[in-house]
């Protein structure tokens, strides 16, 4: 799709009046007058003393942060999944969720017994590795279990199965562990103070998660550049049976990439625990949801587009009610926290219809 | 007036450029190859030309009027119909079904027709129907009978190829653009595929343009041979003076066996 | 004797069954619901199914094409037993592996009525034993089973089958008898039938199978073989006419209830069924449009509408808001009609939200009411009287008049140049674009003719609760129209039917009860197993339409021409967008 | 030559595919160094054929000997790494990996192995590949991304060499070109097997060939005396 | 089942038979009110229905409604010599889809004489249309919204139907109660409010917000969360940017649970007091520490000394049998309200039942009548009178501070205001 109007024949793109694109035009403008008229809104009360303080900004924009860096990270496992096997695995939040849910065991036996104030680092590392573990199981059955036997099946038909895998995992959970929402002790008092970062104070939660997923994308970033593993996922990625040929496991490398995804839940499942303690068998539904927005808004099957796009969305949905809708005037904005994240994704389409890094496919491989 | 006339067209994908200002025309009834190297852009030449890519510059004057940036379905409604290299049928579409779809440009019964099953619905579904059987009466008994309900993925590769031009002249185009037609194809299969399309002008009056590899089609069937390189246009005329081009020889042809130079950089150019 | 891997795994696989429907409370919750009375309840069904099927399965090892698979009682019986012994010891070690920790804080489930349930009572050490015994011989009468030869064997399925389908559907069948005195007879008073009502029915199924073999084969080859227009074909159009129309009077208020909530789901998968079956657009939130059917009506009618109130009669308003959903249609397909697959999907659930929030948020609440909803929406006015939830047995009337018209809109579309531009849209965008068909109108009217139809659905729902509140339309009821469409068959209208049928009339809806009210918890669980074993055997759904089975039975039924066929074998993800 | 080991094998190989036969007792046999063609046209089974040899598809009976060895059974890994690889048709590279990462795949299987002669092996044979490391596979010309493809399956050392159709679909310079390449790797010392439509071509470099029909090899001969076969002159070698 | 269904089917045969069947059915000497009457026969049961959300996110409320219910129809001992069965528990769902379909079911069986529920507001406005026409009565335990009543002062809600009674006290009510407290005993005058989307909620904050303002407190913001929502910092922010000095949030336990742990991390939030009502004062919330001090608002459960004139039962007898039958204590504060809507409809089907030998009948019109002329009614949850549109509330709200982690029923006891003001 061309994103330019030409209107002299000479220089011909699609000059001929299509009214679709002329209403996509018109939702691009009105969305960027309203966004620039909600900005101006804001900083108009922001001037006036009214809204949110300054500190209150702060505050938001690194939760913000920091609730896009979980998603990002949840985000990854649905575009490798994407990137390999082309379809969207809706069970992955579900994934997430199982990692959460059982990495609160260990925590609450830690606390009951007193290591988690004792040992807090450990003790965050002893529910990392068993979210970690948890989250790659369940990822690696999940696969075994639905997906393999669908090798080849048109790719609605996968992406079906995902959406009943979610389902079974969800009430297994909640027949499993109950219905009620648990929470996990109190973070650390090591970490639940402020930390200054060039003089901001940052909570220090917060930071630990920014800080968790900036440490595993890198991790995942050279795993996947850099190995001969990571070669064999992006050629199983791009060509399942001449990667075969070549005498790459294809079956392997696939079950490889669901656990580098589930292990990555289950990092963010850990990150969840600090952010917002509270897990029950529904805590994967809308981050998986939010997570698979990321993906598509960096453009699915890209990584780095996965963690931009969980930041942003994050941002997005944080930042964006107070700051643009605020000003327009609309209240009890965060109440539509999530429509803006969809719309957001919808105009990120519209203007970039592969998402913000994803690859305009050259005409070899469309056509 | 050519029926077809292309001026200066360019089309980039992603900074290389796969069309670097093609000129081309063709008149009412003739038939012309066009040839070249693999990726020489003659793939894209026709994605521009159906509107599946809109170009980046230059003119697309078909029956006097630019048709460049138009959208693919216009473009066929204009009047040009075209095949893919890699053969595109709807393999869970029957083979009538295919062809009937066909026609869809041609046809223009909406929801209120189709939902209140008015005569003019029904007989428009009729004359599809005949039309689609009509187009696919032209391939002798390959298409005809039985193989009308049959689903298009159980046909033979030939039987495909063969689809795929009948659901094309089920358009009711002036202009054809066939990729490759013949490839797959055993010889038997590729001399009466050439008959065929000699027929289509003959017994159909279409104009055809025609992507080939194998130069025994392309001599057979072509008025005009145009020969395509890193998109531009490096030769144009006959099957004997483009097959003595010293260019088109380097690019495309290469020598034939024993006369290749002794210099090996320039055989795996 | 050597243990048979595949005995050993399906016995595993048996005993992994038994111990998760235990710890997660499932045998328990259906323990409570008895299906004959005194000896057996669903529970137990559950819990000793396991077992049977893994006896089952062990049984009939592996199937080859190229072998006639063999029947023998006594060795299926025999790798039947040792597969139920497997499964008996997993769910012990399991019950005694877990015994010893007090696990109530994490598992809830995991307590004593669960000990208690799967030892029959008898205490952990007897009930153990008497659970390995139980297990195996459910295990050897499944392999047994398998081991008989065809006609009895069938027998056996079908008289087991109608004794469970009279047993969970006591509800239907009392509701439909009436008479108290006949109740009585099949059924015991504190639910389940009678032992010797469950062998009359047993043996009655069995001899009316043999009794009438080959005659419904005959008959349905018969419907078949008629032709469209023929003298057969409109006297089974008529008799299946007839029957719908007298159906509803032999049923009492709850089967109404049900049917209506079944009617309304058949609604919306056809018109879910034209946008992703036939036009191939995955739409995951259809529910958009029902919201907005239903909204548009209670604005339209009720006194009580915040803003704007015309009190307009239903009929008067089904139009306006039958254009408002094509509205809506068009607001939402032009954005997304560049986009493909996936990104549709995610950018229509979103859509699908973004309706639900507003409707909910504060800002849009001085017109729709936000969190206390819309009230007191009248019902339709249908001569004198005013139809509505309170009167189902006629408002199932009104819902089968529009899910006929939402029948025969499909059935219009399907066979026609529309139906075909679709069909060939979603094989191929790209080339149906390039022969013609302009993608952008098809998209768009696909969208419309859905949305149309949901609403339509949506204005019945409103005129039948009498309120809506914002919570009707979450993004779950787009999930579960999607499922009913492909369990039911995509792109087929029987099948969307019938779907609706088992899962919304059975299972229940997302905010409705099935027949089986017990199963509410583990609603959910079970709609997940059954789409994952749907895609996993039979892809295209229970009643397939014709072009959905071919897609996905291509490589079995193509002759070897297509094994030579251009491309990969493994299929390629298409690159997107 | 039968008192040598086959490098390669079919023995009585039956396959079906669903219900379908597809291979009909088929016997193939390739000997070390040998250059043999396998000719038919659409629908014969040339796939099936070289899908077999790969693992994809388990033979019904018979079964595929590799070096005297039966490897029913066998993962396709397993196969390439004794020796068996495959330029498919139409070069199937992965485009966007580097044109090194696509060589480092093709020797994917040689753990550890010091790489540094086979890369010297493929450089030799086609210098244009040295310049273009560092670039995307996807961006090369349509000639270059042939060359890598032949490259990336010499990386794997094979003792045979399959070619899917070298001749599919290319101009008349490359098939040209293709054909001097295999002919050359050949002469180099590895056994090669070409599946082929384009029977004059293939005919025209290969030892032996033989000649499937709708799953059924009907005709196996060296390939001078396949050219001057009547039938195969009507039926493939386009002289009608 | 046991379920008489003539009527039903001869509909299918004809009018003709129908007023046959009809006549024959009514040839006994009692005459039957308008609404019609349930004739129990000997040996037969009573049937009452439970009508509550026992499934899904509101199971904490229904669930303590049902099991009270039952115990209280088990205290209440046989009627006349008839059993009362209560049948399996209909589910409403929480929702109005849900009331309807289950009251559906409940009508169908026309021995049916009157059902304990719905839990939810918005349930029982899809049941009641079909439960008045069907001319029962039916209390609900724990609805609250003025809309299914009235306002108070004489106007009927805009759901009110006939035959609808609540032993829950009306929101507005208990919107009064916290404005009262919040202005008057803590003497702050800027609130913010936050439901969650919930009718419920929502109609309370709104009760809230209209006592406030009239006191001439101001709200300085009104938002929402939406259930299921777990990042809570974009509506904090948007809270503390309107510089409230209390946080009224009678929300449900998740939300909220994440709004206390989450507020910390948001400035402006520091010296704001905090308050829920009825929804979150239960145990899992209350364990959290963050829920110490906050005000919460709900009905006075100081039921330890209230007893239940028709089964002399208290409310500390109440709560240990609980605990020793189902284990755990009440999971919400409607248990008291559940069991005397049960033995007040249990007492006035015994005082309107025309007893004929074995057989007795209950006339459905004289049932309404009478539920609607209760007073002074001695139940767990106080003294009970009901008004003309069904508010039956004992209609006392407390208001505490949850002062102890370790005991949260200590907390409960530590009540700084009651409403009415005595």
């Amino acid at each position: 799709m061309s994103t330019e109007v030409a209107p002299e024949p000479v220089r011909s793109r699609r000059f001929k009046f299509n009214w679709v694109d002329g209403f996509l035009w018109f939702l691009r403008v009105a969305a960027l007058i309203a966004i620039v008229v909600g900005v101006v809104g804001s900083i108009q009360q922001f001037a006036d003393g009214e809204g949110p303080s300054a500190a209150a900004w702060r505050d938001l924009i690194v939760s913000s942060i920091s609730t896009g860096s979980m998603y990002g990270l949840i985000a990854l496992g649905y575009s490798m999944v994407y990137g390999v096997l082309g379809f969207i695995n809706f069970a992955h939040g579900e994934v997430f969720m199982s990692g959460t849910m059982v990495g609160l065991i260990s925590a609450t036996m830690l606390f009951e017994n007193g290591f988690w104030d004792s040992n807090p680092w450990i003790s965050i590392l002893v529910v990392l590795v068993v979210a970690m573990i948890t989250s790659t199981l369940v990822a690696v059955a999940i696969e075994r279990v639905a997906y393999r036997p669908l090798r080849g099946a048109p790719r609605l038909i996968p992406l079906i199965t995902s959406i009943g895998v979610s389902f079974f995992v969800q009430y297994s959970f909640a027949g499993l562990f109950g219905v009620a929402i648990r929470n996990y002790p109190p973070a650390p008092s090591q970490l639940s103070g402020n930390v200054d970062i060039l003089g901001i104070p940052i909570a220090g939660t917060r930071l630990l998660v920014i800080g968790v997923a900036v440490v595993s994308m890198i991790g995942l970033w050279y795993f996947v550049t850099q190995t001969k593993t990571g070669s064999a996922m992006r050629a199983v990625a791009e060509d399942k049976e001449i990667a075969g040929l070549m005498g790459i496991d294809v079956d392997k490398t696939i079950v490889t990439t669901f656990a580098v995804g589930g292990a990555m839940a289950g990092v963010a499942g850990l990150l969840w625990a600090l952010l917002f303690r509270g897990v029950d068998f529904l805590t994967g539904f809308l981050p998986g949801i939010k997570a698979f927005t990321a993906a598509v808004l960096g453009g699915i099957g890209n990584m780095p587009g996965a963690m931009l796009g969980g930041v942003l969305l994050g941002l997005f949905e944080g930042v964006g009610p107070q700051l643009v809708l605020a000003g327009l005037g609309i209240p009890a904005v965060s109440q539509l926290k999530d429509a803006v994240a969809f719309a957001a994704l919808v105009l990120v389409l519209i203007f970039r219809p592969t998402g913000l890094l994803g690859e305009r496919l050259g005409s070899e491989d469309r056509v | 007036m050519p029926l077809l006339e292309i001026r200066g067209l360019e089309k980039q994908f992603g900074g290389i450029k796969a069309l670097g200002g093609v000129d081309f025309h063709i008149d009412e009834g003739e038939i012309v190859s066009v040839i070249g190297p693999n990726g020489a852009g003659k793939t894209s030449f026709f994605n521009v030309i159906s509107g599946m890519f809109p170009p980046d510059d230059g003119t697309i004057v078909f029956d006097g009027d630019n048709v460049a940036g138009h959208l693919p379905n216009e473009i066929t409604k204009r009047g040009i119909a075209r095949t893919f290299q890699n053969v595109r049928l709807f393999p869970n579409l029957t083979v009538l079904e295919n062809v009937m779809v066909g026609q869809h440009c041609r046809t223009k019964q909406g929801i209120w027709g189709t939902i209140f099953q008015t005569k003019a619905q029904r007989e428009e579904e009729q004359m599809i129907e005949d039309n689609a059987k009509e187009v696919l009466s032209f391939f002798g008994t390959r298409l005809a009978g039985y193989r009308h309900d049959q689903p298009a993925f159980v046909l033979s590769y030939a039987n495909r190829r063969r689809l795929e031009i009948a659901r094309a002249m089920a358009t009711e185009p002036r202009l054809i653009l066939l990729d490759e037609p013949t490839a797959g194809m055993n010889p038997k299969e590729t001399v009466e595929l050439t008959e065929l399309i000699g027929k289509l002008r003959s017994d159909r009056g279409l104009t055809v343009v025609i992507i080939e590899h194998d130069m025994k089609v392309v001599k057979n069937v072509s008025d005009r041979v145009v020969v395509l390189d890193h998109g531009v246009k490096i030769a144009e005329g006959d099957y004997d003076t483009v097959s003595t081009n010293e260019d088109v020889i380097e690019a495309y042809l290469g020598r034939p066996h024993g006369e290749a130079g002794d210099d090996e950089e320039s055989e795996y150019e | 004797m050597s243990l048979d891997p595949l005995t050993r795994r399906w016995g595993l696989i048996g005993g992994a069954i038994m111990a998760f429907t235990g710890a997660i409370g499932m045998l328990v919750s259906f323990d409570e619901r008895i299906l004959i009375s005194p000896i057996l309840s669903l529970g137990y069904l559950t819990l000793l199914l396991a077992p049977a099927i893994a006896g089952h399965m062990a049984a009939r090892g592996k199937v080859s094409v190229l072998e006639e698979p063999e029947h023998d009682v006594a060795q299926g019986a025999q790798k039947g037993l040792v597969a139920g012994l497997i499964a008996g010891v997993f769910a012990v070690v399991f019950m005694l592996a877990v015994n010893p920790f007090d696990l109530s804080e994490f598992f809830p489930n995991i307590n004593d009525r669960m000990f208690d349930m799967m030892t029959f009572d008898f205490g952990l050490g007897l009930g153990s034993v008497v659970l390995i015994v139980a297990s195996a011989l459910a295990g050897a009468a499944g392999g047994a089973i398998y081991g008989l030869d065809d006609e009895p064997r069938e027998g056996v399925f079908r008289s087991a089958i109608w004794v469970i389908l009279f047993s969970l559907f006591e509800l239907v069948v009392s509701d439909v008898i009436e008479v108290d005195a006949i109740v009585d007879l099949i059924y015991a008073r504190g639910g389940g039938l009678h032992i010797w009502s469950a062998i009359i029915i047993g043996v009655l199924a069995w001899w009316l199978g043999v009794r009438y073999k080959g005659r419904r084969a005959e008959l349905t080859q018969m419907a078949k073989d008629s032709e469209a227009g023929s003298r057969l074909r409109w006297s089974l159009i008529g008799v299946a006419a007839l029957l719908v129309i007298v159906l509803p009077m032999l049923v009492g208020g709850i089967v109404n209830e049900l049917l209506i909530n079944v009617a309304l789901f058949i609604l919306m998968g056809l018109g879910l069924n034209i946008v992703v079956g036939l036009a191939g657009l995955l739409d995951l939130g259809y529910v958009a449009f029902f919201a907005v059917g239903a909204y548009g009506m209670a604005v339209l009618t009720s006194p009580l509408s915040p803003a704007f109130s015309p009190e307009l009669n239903w009929w008067v308003a089904l139009p306006v808001v039958m254009v408002l959903a094509a509205i809506a249609g068009v607001l939402v397909g032009t954005p997304v009609i560049r986009m493909r697959g996936d990104y549709l999907a995610i950018v229509t659930l979103g859509f699908g939200e973004i309706v639900r929030i507003l409707i909910l948020s504060d800002w849009l609440t001085p017109f729709l009411g936000g969190a206390q909803g819309i009230t007191r929406i009248p019902g339709i006015p249908l001569g004198a009287t005013s139809v509505s939830g309170t009167s189902p047995e006629l408002f199932i009337y009104m819902t089968m008049l529009l899910v006929g018209v939402a029948a025969y809109i499909s059935y219009r579309t399907q066979e026609s140049r529309i139906g075909r531009a679709w069909a060939a849209m979603r094989e191929d965008e790209d080339v149906a674009e390039a022969i013609g068909i302009s993608t952008v109108q098809a998209k768009l009217l696909a969208f419309v003719t859905g949305a149309i139809i949901a609403s339509f659905a949506g204005a019945l729902f409103s005129a039948k609760v009498g309120t809506v509140f914002h919570n009707s339309f979450d993004v779950l009821v787009s999930i579960i129209i999607l499922v009913v469409v492909i369990v039911g068959g995509m792109g087929s209208i029987r099948g969307v039917a019938l779907g609706a049928l088992i899962l919304i009339g059975v299972l229940g809806g997302p905010k409705s009860q099935g027949l089986l009210g017990e199963f509410a918890e583990f609603k959910l669980l079970i709609y997940g197993a059954i789409l994952v074993y749907m895609m996993l055997q039979r892809p295209e759904g229970l009643l397939p339409s014709v072009r959905r089975s071919r897609e996905l039975h291509q490589e079995e039924a193509a002759q070897d021409a297509w094994l030579d066929k251009k491309g990969s074998f493994i299929e390629e993800p298409e690159a997107s967008v | 030559m039968s008192d040598r080991t086959p490098v390669l094998a079919f023995r009585d190989v039956n396959t079906h595919y669903g219900a379908v036969h597809i291979l009909k007792d088929a016997n193939i046999e390739i000997y070390a160094g040998e250059m043999v063609c396998l000719l038919g046209g659409n629908a014969s089974g040339k796939t099936t054929t070289l899908k077999t040899i790969l693992g994809y598809v388990p033979p019904t009976t018979g079964h595929v000997e590799l070096d005297g060895e039966n490897v029913n059974g066998w993962s396709t890994a397993q196969r390439v790494a004794n020796g068996v690889t495959m330029v498919p048709e139409n070069r199937r590279l992965f485009k966007r990996m580097t044109v090194r990462e696509n060589l480092e795949i093709g020797a994917y299987l040689r753990h550890g192995e010091d790489l540094s002669e086979d890369y010297d092996r493929v450089f030799d044979l086609f210098p244009r590949v040295k310049e273009r490391l560092a670039q995307k596979a996807g961006t090369l010309s349509g000639g270059e991304q042939q060359m890598v493809a032949m490259g990336r399956a010499l990386m794997a050392r094979p003792k045979v060499l399959l070619m899917d159709e070298p001749s599919m679909g290319l101009a008349p310079k490359l098939v040209a070109q293709n054909f001097e390449i295999i002919d050359r790797i050949n002469k180099a010392g590895t056994t090669v097997f070409v599946v082929e439509q384009n029977a004059n071509m293939a005919l025209s470099i290969a030892d032996r060939g033989y000649v499937l029909q709708t799953g059924r090899i009907v005709l196996d001969d060296t390939a001078e005396a396949l050219m001057a076969n009547p039938q195969m002159r009507e039926a493939y070698l386009g002289d009608i | 089942m046991n379920k008489k269904r003539s009527l039903r089917f001869l509909a299918v045969i004809g009018v003709l038979s129908l007023v046959v069947a009809a006549c024959g059915d009514s040839g006994a000497e009692f005459e039957a009110g308008e609404l019609g009457a349930v004739t129990v026969e000997a040996g037969e049961a009573i049937q009452i229905r439970s009508l509550n959300a026992i499934s899904g996110e509101v199971a904490f409320l229904g669930i303590p409604n049902e099991r009270a219910i039952r115990m209280a129809v088990e205290d209440y001992g046989q009627i006349h010599g008839h059993d009362v069965e209560v049948g399996a528990g209909l589910d409403d769902l929480c929702s109005a889809e849900g009331g309807q379909q289950a009251a559906q079911t409940i009508v169908s069986d026309e021995q049916v004489v009157g059902v304990i529920g719905t839990s939810c507001s918005g349930a029982a406005s899809g049941a009641m249309p079909i439960i008045n026409d069907a001319g029962l009565a039916m209390i609900s335990a724990s609805n609250t919204s003025p809309s299914l009543t009235s306002d108070l002062e004489g106007t009927a809600g805009e759901n009110y139907y006939e035959g609808y009674y609540r032993t829950a006290h009306n929101d507005l009510f208990q919107g009064q109660a916290a404005a009262n407290f919040v202005f008057n005993n803590l003497g702050l005058t800027k609130v913010g409010l936050i439901h969650d989307g919930d009718p419920y909620t929502n109609g309370l904050t709104t009760a809230f917000e209209n006592a406030f303002e009239e006191l001439g407190g101001e709200i300085v913001i009104h938002t929402a969360v939406t259930v299921g929502q777990t990042d809570m910092v974009p509506v904090l922010t948007e809270v503390a940017a309107a510089g409230p000095e209390l946080i009224f949030m009678p929300i449900f336990p998740a939300e909220a649970t994440f709004i206390v742990q989450q507020a910390p991390g948001v400035s402006g939030l520091e010296n704001v007091e905090w308050m829920g009502a009825d929804g979150i004062s239960v145990e899992n919330f209350m364990n959290l520490p963050e829920s110490e001090g906050m005000y919460f608002s709900g009905p006075d459960t100081r039921f330890a000394e209230n007893t239940n004139e028709a089964t002399d039962l208290n409310g500390a007898q109440f709560l240990e049998d609980y605990e020793s039958e189902f284990g755990e204590a009440p999971s919400a504060d409607f248990w008291g309200h559940a069991y005397d809507a049960t033995t007040m409809l249990l007492m006035a089907i015994e005082e309107v039942a025309v007893v004929d030998g074995d057989t007795i009948h209950i006339d459905r019109a004289e049932l309404r009548e009478y539920l609607t002329g209760i007073s002074g009614f001695n139940g767990l949850i106080g003294e009970i009178s009901c008004d003309e549109y069904g508010d039956c509330g004992a209609a006392v709200i407390s208001i505490f501070q949850h002062n102890n982690l370790a005991d949260h029923q200590a907390s409960k006891s530590n009540i700084l205001y009651t409403y009415p003001e005595s």
